[in-house]
């Protein structure tokens, strides 16, 4: 490929935020044809890396070519005319409008009288199509999807243009293994074509799978540009987090499935608990020192489950008994003070408080609960966030600034340091090492287990079927808004026997089919 | 070690520029320059010995402002919640007439002052409920009660511009506006603890930093278990009870309450104010100490105008450019001007040995 | 591959589908027949012929001001400066129009002075990242200032001006009396024209489209390469070039101006929009339905002093109907919204 | 008080239909004067309908105005914002045949057929208020003075109209160190003053010439607090109870009235013209000035309305 021209150049780029460097000095080079991986934890400087490139940030110092040419971008648009296509690592459309104008704003179809809607949504079908959204039709409004097809909608609109440099930031952190297969299918077929695919993920599975070469990027710094096939995993998790991959904490082993001695109550107990057109009536209860993991595809409600569980939709049937006790969860507030927290996996919409510093975000749970004219005290406030920041590892380790300006796992790490200063006896966990690094993903496990050794029932709700087998203790097992099975997750569990699960069940009558 | 304290130095100045705090006490002292320019003894104080208190231009200056700085503390926090209350002007005229009337029917001073602040809480609650228990679009129900407050005020006093200066007993009243603590105009004075006291409320509990989150974003607020709908109500009720205590200062100035002129525009300088004063329209973050200076410059520029005897004619026009000069100066576009340049000097040099 | 079986969404029936979007527009005409059926219940006047003729000459300022706010505000924004524009274009165009400039010269002219005030209200906003809110109530205060430093004299039209042939009345009925004459003049044609615009800019051109986006999330906009700046640019140029277009329309029909006229009608245009169903945080919203935002707004004030409501109260009741009708447009939104 | 139930036509009850464009409460004069007049035509047995304004806008009278004639009302009373614009309203009123009088305000009218819909203008005069206090300065300081005038927001036809009659006579050795607008408002008077008071503290102003009574009440104030009393002048027109006793007090000095109790003539006109008789074009309401001794006997007698 080397024998090739680069399409893009990226030399010496640095970029300074007020009390950061955010990367110092970074080289990036991607060819027509390739498909190239920017990796690095959390924070590394990766969505920066790309925004410097689309024009989105201002560089201090470098130099960036666009095929040939010396570029300085002046916005997205700049960029969009190069030949650049972009999706960015939160999703970035319009939830006002309707799903196919998501996809065709501003490369509407024109006619004699201005814009052509019938060709315009025939063309958005034809895109949402590749993305194998075509049961969706164009009308549909984006607010009424969820945050995962959102994310698919986003990549249809990167393939309008003609693009030939194609930019996915974290596109696989909400998709299923189906969707992230027909994602490659479609990004080999547009490599193939000549196109430059820029990519960016966690999972080094996929990275394996679908890249040719990595650039290494590890606290704003460069670090390596190397081939994929050369590059065992040791080798390159060590260049990540410049420690060796032996000192990374694994956990591998299944958690021992922890038994329920006869006649315990459960912490929650919930029977017929439903919402009508969200989520059809379902039992589950939750031990003390429990993991339930949530297993489903896209779109099985399990979010919807756990939002029911903490109050933030109302439920209009089911009973919902909480240490023996009747209980009426009719807000999120009402949950808190009934110690069950949960974080959402919409991080941007309804978990950061984005202009708050990380300060502020992580204590602002907690202040709830106590209300608003009991302030924690100083000490105590300081206290609990120096632990919370120090056991997740929240990078940069400056509480006073802002957290929508820290990068997209450092502030997964927040949201969780939140909850947990809520002394929660159920933590409901929606999707909480989504975009997060691996080490950090590790730690984020452990930590999983470790509450659930202290005591604390967890609700794992997760798209990867291997963490949630692996953490849990029972498996709900949804699809299409049913609770189709309850599987006791012992040693002669695996995610096959969940995949066949779903697969095999008849949702309306609950037997296999 | 020079060094170091070089470059604190230089992020300290760099902090100071980029503050909106910076520059609206710039553009304040820019106008009293201006204004003792034009008066020479604009900045001369004397002993009034027929009021007890210090006089001159500054100090009828001050007295004026403090019903700014009521009005737009209160609107700091609504704006705060990403909200607006265009009805705060109306609600002065209601609560200085509920005063007015009370008084003039021979109602005991101390009473018609309740009834007057229990008046604007009423309104600011209804306004409150409004917003956050119906779900009604701020902006549109606070012009709803702005044209309905108006009319209320004329309810109250038939249509009259009712006049209590001449009922006895109306001297605590008249102080308030009128009235010196220790030579400084006794309104300012109350209307600084006011605002400290509400700092403190907001800053000292977590009320402050409830209300920005869900001026932030309101569903993650709910999230976290607070209770934006609350907040909401909370924040209305205040502005309404503050703009109440403006309109018994603008009023008690001349004992006299007018329907139609009463508070009249004053929405518009609150929201000055506050914007001056570095809080967002878009909510959010708030700054009450940089709305109390925008206050007080808005008070400044008005005295600003009479000074220079600026035309009848001509003073929206002298307003419009005086606001738009400061708010240009907050730009951030204008502080980092020199900053951008260099950058970009130093990068063209660069793309020129990259292409060489 | 999605689980899309149970989600599938129907595809839409040909021809009209209810948009839930478009349940407060829809609310509005409702509640428009509703009024007028009542006041020619109780009042017997309001489906005369000349009425209904007064209501649309009378207001075609209102509707072409309302099709300039709904711009602004889908983005979020406002123009507060409509009405003191339609003030100074005033002043001037009478000024010139008795110095003898010619009148096709003079709209021109009222028209770029719009055009200059909008200029100035978007590079306000977009190089010095002012609030709409208040760049705009800079520009309102700034025209309103220099249209009293012109002129604070009622300025009227020489004879036989040629602006008149913007007001002179057509008569389609004509009967002998004049209040069941059904009539029109070249102001509504105006009006009608600009709200034909309004429509096809805010739904068949790609700048349209890049309001309603921007409406919906400024930074989303921005990211997907919208043309962010320069649609804000558009859009405050073009209320205010509307706003002056309102100005002609407004003299042309009284043949008369000063530089009070206007107070209070930004407020009027904001009113008409969101009656009209336009929220006004952006994102949501159809220029038809500020049309007849504006339609309602116009028959508030007949109806109120038709009811005899005494004169302390107007304001109140006019208050009291606003809110009555955006309180019923939520109840009606919440109802359309579960039944969905 | 006002209004009924009916607009169209004449009501079944056989009363007249009468439409009154207005103003709408403003306090002071202005309240005075509507109510007064929709006192005077039910008094009168007319059945009247009353429509204010807002913000002094012009448009919504004409909106009025124009539905009145759609009502096919037997007679308009016209209390206009602006002196020019009506000659299309006028023009629909004259081919309606419905006769309109102008009250307070006259109008100026151009075109010939839109003159012939007005019957009658009935009202006070403002220039020849503005007239009695510049012959109250020059009556009062023969060897000349220095002074301020404050007026009403700027533009408004009354104000030109105060101001217009206050130049007509003011003695050349008469001086107004500066005109400001303190909008009608009491409370602007009184900032506005002492700013001006600071101001002109050398040039030892000695007379105050407020264009209504609100304005002098906040004018006085000022002064007193500035510790002028009685060495300002301060003349001001509209004579409301409030600023006669004021006068009385000594706050003030001088006060033009400017009558707004003029319903019963106007009710009379009205009726006269519909009964066939002949109307008076021009009827001008008088007005009286007062000073300490003049208001005391007014306020004594306790016959004013306002
Ligand atoms: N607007 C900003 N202001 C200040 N600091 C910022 C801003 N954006 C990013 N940063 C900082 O720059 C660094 C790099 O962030 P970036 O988002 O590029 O990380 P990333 O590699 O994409 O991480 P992740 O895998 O979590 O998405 C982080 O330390 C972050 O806190
Ligand atoms: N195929 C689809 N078409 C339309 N809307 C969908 C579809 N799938 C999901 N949705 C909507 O997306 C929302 C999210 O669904 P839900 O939260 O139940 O999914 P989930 O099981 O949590 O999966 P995930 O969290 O992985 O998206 C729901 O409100 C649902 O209406
Ligand atoms: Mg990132
Ligand atoms: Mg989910």
């Amino acid at each position: 490929m080397t024998d090739k021209n680069p399409i893009v150049v990226m030399k010496g780029i640095t970029i300074e935020f007020p009390g950061v460097k955010a990367l110092d000095g970074v080289d990036l080079t991607l060819y027509p044809g390739e498909v190239h991986a920017l990796m690095g934890e959390n924070g590394a400087g990766k969505s920066t890396m790309i925004k410097a490139l689309t024009g989105v940030y201002k560089i201090n110092a470098g130099s960036i070519m666009v095929d040939g040419k010396p570029q300085q971008f002046n916005g997205t648009l700049d960029a969009q005319n190069a030949g650049i296509a972009t999706v960015y690592q939160e999703v970035n459309l319009c939830t006002n409008l309707s799903v196919g104008e998501n996809v065709m704003l501003g490369h509407e179809k024109r006619g004699p009288f201005g814009i052509d809607w019938k060709k315009t949504h025939e063309a958005a079908k034809k895109y949402l199509a590749q993305m194998g959204l075509e049961s969706i039709d164009p009308h549909t409004p984006l607010s009424s999807i969820s945050i995962a097809m959102q994310q698919l909608v986003a990549i249809a609109r990167a393939m309008v243009i003609n693009a030939k440099v194609l930019i996915l930031d974290e596109p696989t952190s909400s998709l299923d293994a189906n969707e992230v297969r027909d994602l490659f299918a479609i990004m080999r077929k547009v490599r193939d074509s000549g196109v430059a695919i820029l990519f960016v993920s966690h999972f080094l599975d996929q990275i394996y799978e679908i890249t040719d070469r990595l650039t290494i990027l590890r606290n704003g710094q460069f670090i390596k540009e190397v081939m994929t096939k050369d590059t065992p995993r040791d080798e390159l998790i060590g260049m990540m987090i410049g420690k060796s991959a032996a000192e990374l904490s694994q956990i591998g082993a299944k958690k021992a499935r922890r038994e329920i001695t006869p006649g315990e109550k459960p912490i929650v107990d919930v029977k017929g608990l439903g919402k009508k057109g969200t989520i059809n009536p379902v039992d589950v209860d939750i031990y003390k020192g429990e993991v339930v993991g949530f297993a489903g595809l896209l779109g099985s409600g399990r979010t919807e489950l756990g939002r029911l569980l903490y109050g933030a939709d109302k439920p209009d049937s089911g009973t919902y008994t909480l240490n023996g006790k009747k209980v009426n969860i009719s807000d999120p507030y009402t949950a808190l003070k009934n110690k069950i927290a949960y974080s959402t996996e919409n991080r941007r919409d309804e978990g950061i408080i984005g202009d708050l510093t990380v300060r502020q975000n992580i204590l602002i749970a907690l202040q709830a609960t106590r209300g608003m004219f009991k302030p924690i005290p100083k000490k105590e406030a300081d206290a609990i966030v120096d632990k919370y920041m120090k056991e997740l590892n929240v990078r940069p380790a400056d509480p006073d600034r802002p957290v929508k300006n820290l990068s997209g796992g450092n502030q997964q790490k927040v949201l969780i340091g939140r909850w947990l200063a809520t002394h929660p006896e159920l933590l409901i966990l929606d999707e909480p090492t989504r975009g997060i690094d691996i080490g950090a993903k590790a730690e984020i496990q452990q930590v999983v287990l470790d509450l659930a050794s202290q005591g604390m029932g967890v609700v794992f709700i997760s798209s990867e079927l291997e963490e949630v087998v692996r953490l849990s203790d029972d498996i709900e097992v949804l699809k299409d808004r049913h609770k189709i099975a309850e599987i006791e997750n012992d040693d002669t569990v695996s995610q096959a026997t969940i995949v066949e699960t779903i697969a095999n069940t008849n949702v309306n009558t609950g037997k296999e089919a | 070690m020079a060094e170091k304290a070089k470059a604190e130095g230089n992020n300290f100045v760099k902090k100071l520029l980029s503050s909106n705090l910076t520059w609206s006490i710039v553009a304040f002292i820019l106008l009293v320059i201006i204004c003792t320019i034009f008066q020479h003894d604009f900045l001369a104080l004397s002993w009034n010995s027929n009021t007890g208190g210090l006089a001159g231009p500054l100090i009828t200056m001050l007295q004026e402002s403090a019903r700014y700085l009521m009005i737009a503390t209160g609107m700091t926090l609504v704006i705060s919640t990403a909200g607006i209350d265009l009805s705060v002007g109306s609600v002065m005229a209601v609560a200085g007439a509920a005063a007015m009337q009370t008084l003039s029917n021979g109602m005991n001073v101390w009473l018609s002052i309740l009834i007057a602040l229990a008046v604007g809480l009423a309104i600011g609650c209804v306004n409150g409920a409004l917003v956050s228990f119906l779900g009604l679009q701020p902006f549109i129900t606070t012009l709803i009660m702005m044209l309905a407050g108006r009319g209320m005020a004329k309810v109250i006093t038939s249509g009259e511009n009712t006049d209590a200066s001449a009922v006895a007993g109306n001297e605590p009243l008249k102080w308030f506006a009128n009235g010196f603590i220790l030579g400084i105009p006794a309104n300012f004075v109350i209307a600084v603890i006011i605002v400290i006291l509400v700092g403190l409320l907001c800053r000292k509990t977590a009320m402050g930093m409830m209300i920005e989150a869900v001026g932030i974003n309101q569903e993650a607020s709910r999230m976290t278990g607070i209770k934006p709908k609350k907040i909401l109500f909370l924040v209305y009720a205040i502005s309404g009870f503050l703009a109440a205590i403006a309109g018994l200062f603008a009023t008690a100035s001349v004992m006299r309450v007018d329907v139609v002129k009463t508070g009249q525009d004053l929405e518009m300088y609150a929201i000055l104010a506050v914007v001056i004063g570095g809080t967002s329209l878009l909510g959010g973050k708030f700054s009450l100490a940089g709305s109390a200076v925008g206050a007080v410059i808005i008070a400044m520029i008005r005295k600003t105008i009479i000074t220079l005897g600026v035309n009848a004619e001509a003073t929206p026009a002298f307003f419009a450019v005086v606001v738009i000069v400061i708010c240009v100066m907050q730009a951030p576009k204008i502080h980092n001007l020199s900053a951008n340049m260099k950058r970009k000097r130093a990068l063209k040099a660069q793309a020129k040995a990259v292409a060489a | 591959m999605t689980t899309a079986t149970a989600n599938k969404v129907k595809a839409p029936k040909k021809g009209f589908k209810l948009d839930r979007q478009m349940i407060p527009t829809l609310a509005a005409v409702v509640i428009f027949i509703l009024m007028i059926i009542m006041g020619q219940a109780l009042f017997g006047t309001y489906i005369r012929l000349g009425f209904i003729s007064s209501l649309f000459i009378d207001h075609a300022y209102l509707i072409i001001l309302a099709v300039a706010m709904t711009l602004p505000i889908l983005t979020g924004g406002i123009d507060l400066s409509v009405g003191a524009i339609v003030a100074i274009t005033a002043v001037v165009g009478l000024k010139l129009a008795n110095a003898g400039v010619p009148a096709f010269l003079v709209m021109i002219i009222m028209l770029l002075i719009g055009a200059v005030f909008g200029l100035l209200a978007g590079t306000l906003i977009e190089e010095f990242n002012m609030q709409p809110f208040i760049a705009t109530l800079s520009t309102m205060f700034l025209a309103r200032g220099l249209a009293s430093i012109i002129s604070t004299d009622s300025l009227t039209f020489p004879q036989g001006n040629d602006f008149s042939f913007i007001s002179n009345v057509i008569k389609i009925i004509d009967n002998p009396k004049i209040s069941n004459d059904l009539s029109f003049n070249v102001g509504v044609i105006i009006a009608l024209v600009v709200v034909v615009f309004g429509y096809v800019f805010l739904h068949h051109t790609r700048t349209g489209r890049t309001i309603y986006a921007i409406g919906g999330s400024r930074s989303s906009a921005e990211l997907m390469g919208l043309p962010v700046k320069r649609t804000q640019y558009i859009i405050y140029l073009t209320s205010a070039t509307l706003a002056a277009l309102a100005s002609i329309v407004y003299t042309a029909n009284i043949g008369s101006a000063k530089n009070t006229v206007g107070v209070g009608w930004e407020l009027d245009a904001v009113a008409s929009v969101v009656i009209g169903g336009t929220i006004i945080t952006g994102g949501f919203g159809y220029v038809l339905g500020s049309v007849l935002g504006s339609l309602v707004r116009s028959i508030l004030d007949p109806l109120t002093s038709d009811f005899g409501v005494p004169a302390e109260w107007t304001t109140i009741v006019i208050g009291l109907m606003i809110l009555v009708f955006v309180v019923l447009q939520r109840a009606v939104m919440a109802v359309g919204g579960d039944k969905k | 008080a006002c209004g009924s139930s009916n607009a169209g036509g004449s009501s079944d009850s056989g009363k007249k239909t009468v439409g009154f464009v207005a103003v709408g409460p403003e306090g002071g004069f202005r309240t005075a004067n509507e109510k007064d007049i929709q006192k005077a035509f039910e008094d009168a047995g007319f059945d009247l309908t009353y429509s204010p304004t807002q913000n002094n806008d012009q448009q919504k009278q004409i909106q009025a105005f124009n539905k009145f004639v759609n009502d096919e009302v037997d007679a308009i009373i016209l209390s206009s914002t602006e002196d020019s614009g009506w000659d299309d309203s006028l023009k629909k009123a004259a081919e309606a045949e419905i006769p309109v009088f102008t009250v307070d305000r006259n109008v100026d009218v151009k075109d010939a057929e839109a003159k012939k819909a007005i019957v009658a203008h009935i009202g006070p005069s403002n220039v020849w208020c503005g007239e009695q206090a510049a012959e109250f300065v020059n009556k009062n300081f023969p060897d000349g003075a220095n002074g301020f005038i404050l007026e009403g927001p700027a533009g408004l036809s009354v104000v030109k109209d105060r101001g217009t009659g206050w130049d007509n006579k003011v003695a050349s050795n008469v001086k107004v160190l500066e005109s400001q607008s303190a909008n009608w408002s009491t409370d602007e008077a009184k900032t506005v003053t002492a700013g001006l008071l600071d101001k002109y503290k050398s040039d030892n102003p000695q007379f105050i010439f407020a264009q209504n009574d609100e304005m002098g009440l906040g004018a006085a104030q000022a002064v007193d607090a500035a510790g002028l009393k009685g060495k300002v002048k301060i003349i001001t027109i509209d004579g409301t109870k409030n600023a006669l006793q004021a006068l009385v007090d000594g706050d003030l000095s001088y006060v033009i009235e400017y009558n707004p109790i003029f319903g019963k003539e106007t009710a009379q006109a009205v009726k006269d013209y519909l009964d066939g008789k002949t109307v008076e074009k021009d009827i001008e309401i008088e007005s009286k000035t007062f000073e300490a001794a003049s208001a005391k006997e007014a306020l004594d007698n306790n016959t004013r309305a306002y």
